[in-house]
């Protein structure tokens, strides 16, 4: 049975392309969405609040590692299969190596409605995974070359509108632990389901308008944008092995590799790296990568966590 | 007509929303002291700009000056900026009071 | 008693009336708009979910012929009795034969509070009659000339944001039942009164504004404002009647028949006849009738339901 | 235990601090205003439907004189020691002669969250206590000349947003009753909290750009900042005891004493003493005093507000 | 003067939202390439447009074109909506680099 | 070039959204029949001004009308608002038909 929430996702595919008029107001989605990244740090953050923090080090180098290798890996195959240019396949590699908190929110959702737990920690992954192929995409376009302004670069990295809101929302849930987050659960919890299905009607909104630029691209990012996700899927899945993650772990740290950012990366991307094209990135991300990670890649991952851990 | 009317130049510049904090600071660098900024939504040869989103979104930005400045800003926009992004600049005559403050 | 929600539009009259400063931003108004459309929708679909759909075609057959009947009578009024012109008349006319979502939610709302029950179909209903009245508005005013540019009119009509959320809201309610829809409810049911109170302020907030062109306008005008939606509410009883529906469901479709539209069809109008003078429909529509319906109409209806259900 | 909704606050001053590019819509802003002020008002009207309302009136005069005092020994204060030009004292003493909302939701939801009654008439304070410190401001700038347009000033305080909102309320609560607002509590009274917390992250936001003001502006503007509400503190508490209020009644008008307005005294004044710099007057109120009631004020009246009761 | 500098039309049209799509499909017909669009609220002899909804708002589109063109957009205009609908129009000389664009 | 084109002054008054209401009563005063508004942000001597809330944020008003019109009304605004708001206003030379409207 599909999700109730992937449903407006095809809602919103379907209206726009029929050319509906329907349109979300941009402060409505914008709302959403920090409504989302608080959520989605507060309930990290309570999570943390009720274990030891001293085993997190070594699990946030690993996914640190994982996202550069995707980015790298993600380099090597658009320049030599996909003969890019070197700014255009450093930028998408970069959207490929980092992480859409769209995927991840759908994805814990998809287990939450299933009864399946995940650590808590996972939510730090999300927020530290976004970081890593910024930066790698960054040198692989230019090089470590004097003119990048790095201070700038870690500004727009470590302090944008994601990251800032997961780190906050992870902070207040771990101070305020779960009794003090109880006056707000009104809000942050009980609404997270509503506020992610109208957050995907958007995204459907959002997809409908790649179609036309995805016709134009062809084959090779076409198939590129599915065969990526599948294959950082499975080294998320081979990390969360490494890592002694449950099944639900396993699972959600297989939708964050399998996942490309669309909001982050792209903004920082089109400052650091003006040359690439962001249509380019943007279209394989959100025409297909994102729309396959929500309808298939979800359950597969969890079908192939559930074989992994069964077998180890 | 008015005493103290001075001949100013209004430039305008319509761009790519997830621009405004690095060209604004770059515009203050070469000497701007005010400036104007709208949001906008489009269409050029880079196709349709009007998502709820920067990445696809304009803004408009308006910049008094003296004539000279309108231009040496203008070029420098037009060699920093024009190939890489969607972006259209133009200028114009207008008449002001306070022509110390432009 | 009044419904709280009812307060709210008076509130919002009452500060319009003496100028205060009170304004809602746009985007919330838009935001408290579509989740209500959504909301009727879920709930519509829900409904069907439980139920077989093959009486539902010669039902959906009688409310467009009510549509359409309505339409075509007050045209002949406003000629006839109003000697207003064709474009004028023929715009008003399909502003009343069509539907109003606000003054359908209050209906449904009056309804649940008073845990009176309702056939789920109401709002497929109120999908279909949004549109009947709009192509038989457009063709008095301008005769089925060579000139309409019916491709757009179908597009304007059933792909506008309206029908669009009602559709959609409907078909995943249908696909998702009654359980599948369990998450999203704290959003969508839960908070549908506040959002509806919220919206009503506003409206409370736009007629005010109204009052100032009606003084203009005239006695004719006032008069139709309030009678042609008693009119059109007896044509729906005796619709209603005809289908067997329930009391519930004879006063819902009352108050659909007796609504007229303030959004769909003024937008659509704007652009199909462009020399109608859209302040005139607004004015009656918002002026008189939406208030009559809200503060006097339903209580009528259900009490015009009651006498007939028992009659028969 | 800080209370999660100043967590909230702590992390938007620290995120503008940082610099981050955190920012909230201007429409999620207003609405969540325009929520809170409402619920604020509903929650007063349904205590007040609970009682007699004919001890009321004399409690409003004392909570004006209240007001006015304030303003003018702000006033003396601030020519005298600050040596402040006639307009900037006048415009900064009436943003301390007035009350500022925010401030009394964060000491409602401290009392609340401890559960801590206070009387329901506590909303009219609030209310009542927006509009003399205006007028008596506007009266010290200008003296009582010809030339003030008192119809528009009268216009501007009673009829702006915020008294508007909660006037309505209060009616709309007091009309409907507790068992009247049960269908819209899923909005105003359980999210709250939650609409409280993201006030403030954008409260935190803004107090993080007066920073910089503020150092321009030295100590003597800090040190009335801190110590003016500390005073106003003071006199709140013997208003209280003088009208006999319980404990929790006591800290809410202390409380209320000691918050200076940001929204509605700023923009009368603006219009009404231009010449006044409206930069002097914020960055006191929104760097010093509305921090510094949030986080020691409250808990410190209220631990004032014990010893004076135990000790009368 | 900056070289390559060259003079074109800028046409604003201020009109009621509801018309967007349509005014909008309407110059691409004839031949425009690029437009700007933004909201606006407005007083006029229509009344006041200053709505939350689509009906009582105003859009502002600005197009950047050669004279002639500019002059028969605005012919277009004129004869198809300035009896019908709220609606303001008017040209203004510019100067702009990249010629060819416009 | 079209027939019926004339000459009139478009006055752009950029200042605190504060007092929208109050100025525009004010022009209206002096005789303005028309006008249009749009939301802006910016940066001036008074500072930054780019926030959610009205006091720091910014309004723009256009008015089409004769040039003598024009420059009276610049007068007045100077003479009453430069002193104590943020505010920046200049003129520009438009073609318009529909002389009569403006
Ligand atoms: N001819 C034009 N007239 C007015 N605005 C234009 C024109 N061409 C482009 N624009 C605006 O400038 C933005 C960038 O243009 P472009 O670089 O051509 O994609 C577009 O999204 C429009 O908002
Ligand atoms: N004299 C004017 N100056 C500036 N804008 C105007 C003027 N007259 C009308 N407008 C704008 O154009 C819109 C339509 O004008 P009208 O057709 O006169 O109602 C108005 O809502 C205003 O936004
Ligand atoms: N040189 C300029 N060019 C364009 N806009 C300006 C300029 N100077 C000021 N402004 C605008 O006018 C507002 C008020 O300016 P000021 O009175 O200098 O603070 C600013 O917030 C800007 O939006
Ligand atoms: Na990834
Ligand atoms: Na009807
Ligand atoms: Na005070």
């Amino acid at each position: 049975m599909i999700d109730v929430v992937v449903l407006f996702f095809l809602f919103g595919l379907l209206a726009g392309l029929a050319r509906s008029e329907l349109k979300l107001p941009a402060a409505l989605y914008e709302s959403l969405s920090l409504i989302l990244l608080l959520a989605i740090g507060l309930k990290g953050g309570e999570g943390l609040a009720k274990q030891a923090l001293s085993p997190l080090l070594p699990q946030l180098g690993a996914v640190i590692v994982l996202g550069v290798l995707q980015t790298l890996i993600a380099f090597a195959i658009l320049i030599k299969l996909g003969r890019l240019g070197r700014s255009d396949a450093a930028a998408t590699a970069a959207h490929y190596g980092s992480v859409s908190v769209a995927t991840f929110a759908v994805g814990a959702n998809w287990l939450m409605t299933r009864g399946i737990d995940f650590e808590p920690q996972l939510a730090i992954f999300l927020t530290v995974m976004e970081v890593p192929a910024l930066i790698v995409g960054i040198m692989l376009a230019r090089g470590v070359s004097k003119d990048t302004d790095w201070r700038a670069l870690a500004h727009e990295s470590f302090l944008g509108k994601g990251v800032t809101l997961l780190m906050g929302g992870m902070a207040i849930g771990w101070i305020a632990g779960p009794e003090g987050l109880t006056p707000i659960k009104g809000l942050f919890y009980d609404l997270f389901k509503g506020a992610l299905a109208l957050f995907l009607l958007e995204m459907g909104l959002i997809v409908s308008r790649q179609i036309g630029e995805l016709r134009k691209r062809g084959a090779f990012i076409i198939s590129f944008g599915l065969l990526m996700p599948l294959f950082s899927g499975l080294l998320g899945l081979g990390c969360a092995l490494l890592l002694d993650l449950s099944v639900g772990g396993m699972t959600l740290l297989a939708t964050l590799a399998a996942s490309a950012s669309y909001i982050a990366v792209p903004a920082t991307m089109r400052l650091a790296v003006p040359e690439a094209n962001p249509a380019l990135s943007l279209s394989a991300v959100l025409g297909i990568t994102f729309p396959f990670n929500i309808m298939a890649g979800i359950p597969l991952y969890h079908y192939l966590a559930v074989q992994l851990a069964g077998a180890f | 007509m008015l005493a103290n009317m001075e001949k100013r130049t209004l430039l305008t510049v319509i761009t790519e929303a997830v621009i405004e904090q690095s060209l604004l600071r770059d515009l203050e660098k070469h000497g701007v002291r005010g400036y104007t900024v709208s949001d906008a939504r489009g269409r050029g040869s880079r196709g349709i700009r009007d998502a709820a989103w920067d990445e696809v979104a304009n803004i408009r930005i308006e910049v008094i000056c003296q004539r000279a400045q309108a231009e040496l800003l203008l070029a420098h926009i037009r060699d920093q900026y024009y190939t890489d992004y969607a972006m259209v600049a133009f200028m114009v005559e207008i008449d002001i009071l306070r022509g110390e403050k432009f």
